[in-house]
């Protein structure tokens, strides 16, 4: 079982010296011509001090990123970061671990009591979040890979009407339920399997996957970012904590002055625009659709509920123990059309079915409490996002909308406040040069 | 960033257009080469010749072929250099085409940041407004149409879901549920025990016959033979019959139907964690198996020299097991168990100065407190006895007579009297407790705010079998065939009567008779009266040891080998 | 809505910092959570022999090409045999080096010759691809000495890892970064406990 | 405009519902696909073609089989009167001739081997050294080890002598009744030609044939070699080969018996199979085909009785088989 793949690596570490002693063959030949025996090479693993180095590297681009989103506002820097992040925690670290994998770790050591999880894993897992709470997604803007990848390869982005762009931002909420719901039961890590940078990292990928990365970087090149925007499961909690950070990126160095030149700007259609002086809306119809809505929830909650608590044992097959029972119990009743390299290891093992099965039950049992969660959760995020939709908020600037903007700094030159600044600043510079 | 000067610019973005364009043509080509060379490689993968394997058939049938072997090598030869160009040529052209779409993305940038843009006004087309109301409308929309699709999934696949589920763990708490304490009425109707209800020896049936035959067949119902040895004496609850049987190395569960005498089931026990390995050194007249079963209407119960301790359910699915710990018990141990509402008690004087009286939960197995007895090793069996204000379970040990409490554990009163190696088991009637064994004294204890030994009795004491009281007399079988009557109050003794074989099982009382088995398996039947008066001999036809089950119009009754039912036919 | 604008600013910053300090809560205890199940040592991934069957998926199932499986000798308990299991084509006549006398479809084992009568085997891991095959003959015919390990040379340690997701025995582990090797004592139900074993270390 | 905008609606829940059976279509095919079977492996390690044995090669039928309950079976006997021993979990097992079980016992150690004297005395190797336990199971002697690095692997035992395969000293020790030992044989010896046992994995066995000479398996050099009870070289015979006239792999076979006529059954391990050879070591017959048994078994290690049945003790199953010849039963 998966799951208990933590707890036999310590029975192993604790029983290598143990089983070294019992490696000698029987009975070792005695050679006459002093031939010694060679030890099997064993090329060490990278070693521990290097995950404190790429710890450091991390803290060290977050802290960078933050200061040039916030201080410097210098989008060149940005960029110039963006591309030491991809070669570092891209093509030089493979791209592993992320923090947006690492999302599945951590639900793993929260639910699996045999997981043990790398105390450098809670830190990129963690870092992030930190940072974000306090200044933005500056992660997203120049640290992370994946996020640096397709900022690299945007050449014309379009853009694509707004509510089409909201409804697609929900997709992130989606992929996250399923991958922590995959992760908590120990039935795969989701993320990892369908990142689509990673096998660019590493040169390696299998058919599906290669399409489907070519697919997301040929749409990057016009739809900037899709994964960030749509898909990403970890962008679901930067935009959490992005809404509440201290500081956040600004478009402007000190006042906006609603000279809509950096409208546009925004390939990621971050930009909120400022709103009418007066609620244009029905107010009495607004309120009783959000009554409407408050009431519909707990309704709405429990049928996305109970659909896909009705799909558990589907989505349970993903499990290795789950599709090892089935294909036995195909065989075992005489169904089966073939018969799987798995189910000859699960026979050659010994295990009784009776027990395999028991398991079955067992991780099926995990999936359906998860899914009435999954299910739970799904519906509670679109209600949320509707009853979020009836609430009108006055705006009179133009501000990058918190939870999408990924703070990469491309609206500063948009706008004229902007170059007033750097005039300013060279024209000290250049006082002080003369 | 200020590269090219502005009259400069047309020529480089054309420059800049050529690189685009060689860059694009070439990650074309590269991609082409690709794909093909995956299609060719799916095809037919280098390092599978189906060439290469014919040849190898052909070898193995020509085994000196030189020429053959000349063309495997050149083939294999070709195969090796074919897969690893072909992973050269992979990783290469992977780093050239990421170089290309370098140069290809820096020529497009470079074109568009060469353009310049004049500020315009934003094309945003909407106020924000709109967008709000657009953006409600959609999301609402995406939410109904993932609920439909998810709810028509759900619908669509119950089939599938039914037979993919795997069925839930039989609970175990589902033993809990129906587990029933069972009710004094159960246990005086059935036979759950050592000695009958509560393990005092008294049957509530009178109406069985008093005399049978094994060699003629006369009143015998059914016999039905038990595989594996025991000393054990039959249970009985409703209809069916346990017995447990042990050798040095096998130890077996048995359940019979009363009725038919159909071998319901039988379990090894095997597997018990914490069992010892190798075997226990018992006594030959006291076996692996000497200890009664027990239950309690919702499992049985079995205990074995070995300390083996397994509980089963009516259909013999083992509900829990474990090993007491190997006693050290010269003879064997065959203290018999014994249950007490939800407590099974077990008389545990595995070693001398180290018993135990323990009781687990019956359904679980769990322990719910242990008494330590500094005693003697003992074989006697516990009984229980209400004594009108409380239960206490009795038990005999080398010295002491000691009463418990059968739910805490706690020490009511003991009483010195005995001692040697105790293996008659205590009896109480009448607020009296008599204990006996040969080589000490028979003690008739008196209850009481202090219980104190009224009168005692040193004559012919009994050995393995164990005393018989009623209200009025004290019956006392020793193991060389006598058999004392004694008056219940005064320990007057009415009459001796020798029979010619010895008794190592104890006498059980039916209606007004005795019933008593001696050790050639002759039933001894006489009047509980204070002139002796044989009633009848009843023989098995073969030799037995045991206690018979009385119930309704039968006798139930373990031989060397058979399982015996008697009754009026 | 409409009214909400109209609130007073500062009660919404105050929302806004409860609801801050709350994330931050949040982020610290689920940070507390996760290191106190967390692994002294970095974890990487291994194959655990005695599940291994040597199905092949090591070879073609790993992001990298060729896979970070390879197989390894545990010279100490090789026969050192003339004819090997491992390295033999199954029926060969010839005990040579000669191609058609090899398995290996990468020809990644050199046979040497120590002395009369013992052949030493060792991998060019270079060659090897993982594949298993004389993995298997080995384990068959001979004691067992060679096992597929994941090399931690090559191995980037994915999170999940590929091959560990397809194998179908279940043999991938994940072991500390610092004992990341899983040797075993002998083939199973082969080899009976052996006296020897204690000089031998 | 009303009958535009009605269109318009109209339009909008006829996409909605594709959209909605789209999605529930792709995700009920993802959902409800069966596990797919396994492809075939490319670098399969295919010794298929010499598993199969043709039929008529079979001269041997099963005839019982008694099922051992021990995890780990390690040798078999049987004595005059087809009482028959099991060695394994650190006890004996004996069997009556009708395979039930007459007695067991317990040793310290499991004993790697096992022989059982005329007088039915149990001779055992226990590691290093020989036990001697009567038929109750009392130990009778415990015989000193020849050397501290000694591993017996298998006994011989005759009217007055006891015959010990030494794979850690790859020599076959003989013993006196009293276990003074007599002579080595097989040491290797280049003045007399000897070239010394090859035992590469942990079998080695030993037997003496109705001649009273003495044969040894050397596995490494897959062959059977003879020798006087002396030590002297007396002939060898045996091929390598995966074929059924052959012994396969590196080192086997891995357990022998031999009949009353003075010819051979082997055993084999990676190809799991029985065979019968002449006095000449010329191949004649299979008795048990490799697809009898679990693919993997190790030491199926062989007994013969009076009447020339072959005892196999089958490890994985986790049984003896008993085989008789098919000639024997039609007669």
């Amino acid at each position: 079982m998966k799951k208990q793949f933590i707890i036999l690596c310590f029975l192993f570490a604790l029983s290598v010296e143990f089983t070294f002693a019992v490696e000698q063959r029987f009975p070792r030949p005695d050679f006459e011509s002093g031939y010694v025996q060679p030890e099997p090479t064993s090329p060490a693993a990278r070693a521990a001090a290097w995950q404190y180095i790429d710890i450091a590297v991390l803290i060290l681009t977050l802290s960078l990123s933050s200061w040039l989103v916030l201080q410097r506002r210098s989008r060149n820097l940005i960029f110039t970061l963006m591309l030491f992040s991809l070669w570092y925690f891209g093509f030089h670290r493979q791209g592993c671990i992320c923090p947006v994998g690492s999302i599945q770790n951590v639900v793993a050591a929260l639910f699996d009591p045999a997981y043990a999880i790398p105390v450098t894993v809670v830190v990129f897992f963690i870092v992030p979040l930190i940072f974000t709470l306090f200044f933005g997604r500056t992660f997203c803007a120049a640290v992370c890979p994946l996020g640096a990848l397709q900022d690299a390869v945007i050449v014309k982005p379009q853009k694509i009407p707004a509510w089409l762009n909201q409804v697609l931002g929900l997709i992130p909420y989606l992929y996250l339920g399923f991958a922590i719901l995959y992760a908590a039961t120990g039935a795969a890590f989701l993320v990892c399997r369908f990142d689509p940078f990673v096998g660019f990292f590493r040169f390696g990928f299998n058919e599906g996957m290669f399409i489907f990365s070519i697919i997301i970087i040929l749409i990057g090149m016009f739809i900037a970012r899709p994964y960030c925007r749509f898909l990403c499961p970890y962008g679901v909690l930067l935009k959490w904590l992005s809404m509440l950070s201290k500081k956040h990126a600004t478009i402007t160095p000190n006042e906006c002055i609603q000279c809509h030149l950096c409208a546009d700007s925004c390939p990621f259609e971050a930009i909120q625009i400022p709103t009418p002086d007066k609620y244009p809306g029905d107010t009495t119809r607004t309120r009783r659709q959000l009554y409407l809505l408050l009431a519909l929830t707990p309704l709405i909650v429990l049928i996305s509920a109970w659909s896909f608590s009705n799909l558990s044992v589907l989505l349970s097959r993903e499990h290795y123990i789950v599709q090892l029972a089935e294909q036995i119990r195909l065989e075992d009743s005489g169904q089966a059309t073939s018969i799987t390299d798995a189910s000859k290891a699960f026979r050659g093992a010994g295990a009784t079915t009776q027990e395999l099965y028991l398991q079955a039950a067992q991780v099926q049992r995990q999936f359906k409490t998860g899914s009435w969660l999954l299910g739970a959760f799904i519906a509670l995020v679109f209600m949320m996002k509707l009853i979020y939709l009836q609430f009108w908020r006055r705006r009179t600037d133009y501000e990058p909308d918190r939870a999408n903007c990924f703070s990469c700094g491309r609206c500063y030159a948009a706008c004229p406040k902007e170059h007033e600044r750097l005039r300013e600043l060279q024209g000290v510079l250049y006082s002080e040069d003369i | 960033m200020k590269i090219f000067n502005a009259e400069h610019i047309p020529a480089a973005q054309k420059v800049l257009q050529r690189i685009a364009l060689i860059a694009a043509v070439f990650i074309f080509v590269i991609s082409a080469f690709f794909i093909l060379n995956y299609i060719q490689l799916k095809a037919n993968p280098p390092l599978k010749s189906p060439a290469l394997e014919k040849l190898y058939v052909q070898l193995d049938a020509d085994p000196n072929n030189a020429e053959l072997r000349e063309q495997i090598r050149a083939l294999d030869l070709l195969a090796r250099k074919a897969y690893f160009t072909r992973q050269w040529q992979v990783n290469f052209g992977g780093y050239m085409l990421l170089a290309a779409l370098v140069i290809l993305l820096l020529a497009i940038k470079s074109i568009s940041s060469m353009t310049i843009k004049y500020p315009e006004l934003p094309k945003t087309t909407g106020t924000s407004w709109e967008v709000r109301l657009m953006t409600q409308k959609w999301v609402g929309l995406a939410g109904i149409i993932l609920l439909v699709s998810v709810s028509a999934l759900a619908l669509l696949t119950r089939r599938e879901m039914k037979t993919a589920a795997f069925a839930q763990p039989p609970a175990p708490p589902a033993a809990v549920v129906d587990f029933k304490i069972p009710e004094a009425a159960d246990i005086e109707s059935n036979w759950p025990c050592f000695r009958g209800p509560w393990g005092l020896g008294i049957a509530h049936y009178d109406n069985v016959p008093q005399r049978w035959d094994g060699a003629s067949g006369e009143n015998i119902i059914w016999k039905s033979p038990i595989p594996a040895p025991g000393f054990n004496s039959p249970i009985y609850w409703n209809g069916k019959i346990f017995t447990s049987g042990a050798d040095a190395t096998i130890r077996k569960v048995y359940c019979y139907d009363a009725q038919t005498g159909n071998l319901l089931w039988q379990r090894d026990v095997t597997s018990i964690p914490g069992s010892p390995t190798e075997s226990i050194k018992v006594a030959d007249d006291t076996g692996y198996a000497a200890p009664t079963m027990t239950t309690d209407g919702n499992f049985v119960f079995a205990i074995f020299a070995n300390g083996d301790l397994v509980c089963f359910d009516f259909n013999g699915n083992t509900v829990w097991a474990n090993n007491l710990g190997a006693p050290d018990n010269h003879y064997g141990h065959s203290s018999s168990l014994i249950i007490h509402r939800d407590l099974l008690l077990i008389q545990y004087d595995h070693s001398a100065q180290a018993g135990l009286l323990l009781a687990l939960r019956a359904n679980t197995g769990e322990q719910v407190w242990e008494a330590p007895r500094e005693m003697g090793l003992s074989w006697s069996s516990p009984i229980l006895v209400n004594t009108g204000s409380r239960w206490e379970v009795i038990l005999s040990a080398n010295p002491n007579v000691i009463s418990y409490n059968p739910e805490t554990g706690e020490e009511l009163w003991r009483v010195e009297c005995l001692g040697g190696e105790v293996g008659s088991s205590p009896v109480y009637a009448d607020g009296f407790v008599y204990a006996a064994n040969d080589g000490a004294k028979l003690a008739a204890i008196k209850l009481g705010a202090t219980p104190e030994i009224v009168w005692e009795f040193n004559d012919d004491l009994p050995d393995a079998a164990s005393l018989l009281a009623t209200k009025d007399y004290v019956f006392v079988p020793t193991s060389y065939g006598a058999m004392s009557c004694l008056d219940a109050k005064s320990g007057e003794k009415y009459w001796l009567h020798d029979f010619d074989s010895g008794f190592y099982a104890s006498p059980v009382l039916v209606g007004d008779n005795v019933y008593i088995m001696d050790m050639d398996g002759v039933m001894q039947i006489f009047k509980a009266d204070k002139e002796f008066t044989l009633v009848s001999s009843a023989s098995l036809g073969e030799a037995a040891t045991t206690i018979p089950v009385v119930m309704d119009n039968r006798l139930y009754i373990r031989g060397s080998e058979n399982l015996y039912c008697i009754g009026e036919k | 809505m409409k009214e909400a604008d109209e609130k007073p600013v500062h009660r919404r910053q105050f929302i806004k910092a409860g609801l801050h300090t709350t994330a931050a809560l949040a982020i610290g205890g689920l940070a507390g959570m996760a290191l106190s199940k967390s692994a002294p040592a970095n974890l990487v991934w291994q194959i655990d022999p005695d599940k291994c069957i040597q199905c092949e998926r090591c070879a073609t199932n790993c992001v990298l090409n060729p896979s970070a499986v390879k197989c390894v000798h545990k010279y100490a308990m090789c026969g050192y045999c003339d004819l090997c299991g491992g390295y033999h084509r199954p029926g060969t006549k010839n005990l040579d080096t000669a191609a058609e006398s090899q398995q290996c479809p990468t020809g990644a084992i050199n046979r040497t010759f120590i002395e009369e009568p013992y052949f030493q085997y060792t991998i060019d891991e270079k060659l090897c691809i993982g594949c298993g095959k004389c993995v298997k003959g080995c384990g068959s015919f001979g004691n067992g000495s060679l096992f597929l390990q994941v090399r931690h040379d090559r191995c980037v340690n994915c999170n999940e890892c590929a091959i560990a997701k397809s194998c179908p025995a279940d043999a991938f582990v994940r072991v500390p970064a610092n004992k990341p090797y899983l040797f075993r004592g002998g083939v199973a139900g082969a080899e009976p406990p052996n006296p020897l074993s204690g000089e031998a270390s | 405009m009303k009958i535009q905008s009605g269109r318009k609606t109209l339009a909008t829940v006829l996409v909605m519902l594709v959209i909605a059976a789209t999605i529930t279509w792709l995700g009920y095919h993802s959902l409800t696909r069966k596990p797919a079977p396994t492809g075939d492996n490319p670098f399969e390690y295919d010794i298929e073609t010499y598993r199969h044995v043709p039929e008529e090669m079979i001269r041997y039928t099963q005839i019982r089989q008694i099922p051992v309950n021990l995890d780990k079976l390690l040798a078999l006997a049987v004595a005059a009167d087809k009482r028959i021993c099991v060695s394994g979990d650190n006890k004996i097992l004996q069997y009556d001739a009708d395979g039930k079980i007459a007695r067991s016992f317990n040793l310290t150690a499991s004993a790697q081997c096992l022989a059982i004297a005329s007088n039915y005395r149990l001779f055992l190797g226990v590691g290093n050294h020989i036990e001697i336990y009567d038929t109750t199971g009392a130990l009778v002697k415990r015989w000193p080890p020849f050397d501290a690095n000694s591993f017996i692997t298998s006994l011989a035992v005759t009217h007055e002598a006891v015959f010990a395969a030494d794979a850690g000293k790859l020599i076959i020790l003989r013993y006196d009744l009293n276990g003074n030992l007599l002579n080595k044989i097989g040491e290797k010896d280049t003045t007399r030609d000897i070239p010394g046992f090859i035992i590469p994995s942990p079998y080695f066995d030993v037997a003496v044939d109705p001649d009273g000479f003495i044969w040894g398996a050397n596995t490494g050099r897959l062959l059977l070699e003879n020798f006087t009870p002396e030590g002297g070289p007396r002939s060898h015979w045996g091929t390598s080969s995966m074929r059924i006239e052959g012994f396969s792999g590196c080192c086997n076979p891995s357990h022998f018996a031999i009949l009353s006529d003075g010819s051979f059954v082997t055993a084999e391990k990676g190809l799991e199979r029985v065979k019968i050879y002449d006095r000449a070591g010329q191949f004649i017959a299979v008795v048990a085909q490799p697809s009898l048994f679990r693919q993997g078994t190790a030491g199926l290690d062989l007994a013969v009785d009076s009447d020339d049945c072959i005892y196999v003790l089958d490890s994985g199953a986790r049984q003896v088989r008993i085989f008789q010849h098919k000639n024997s039963i039609n007669g």
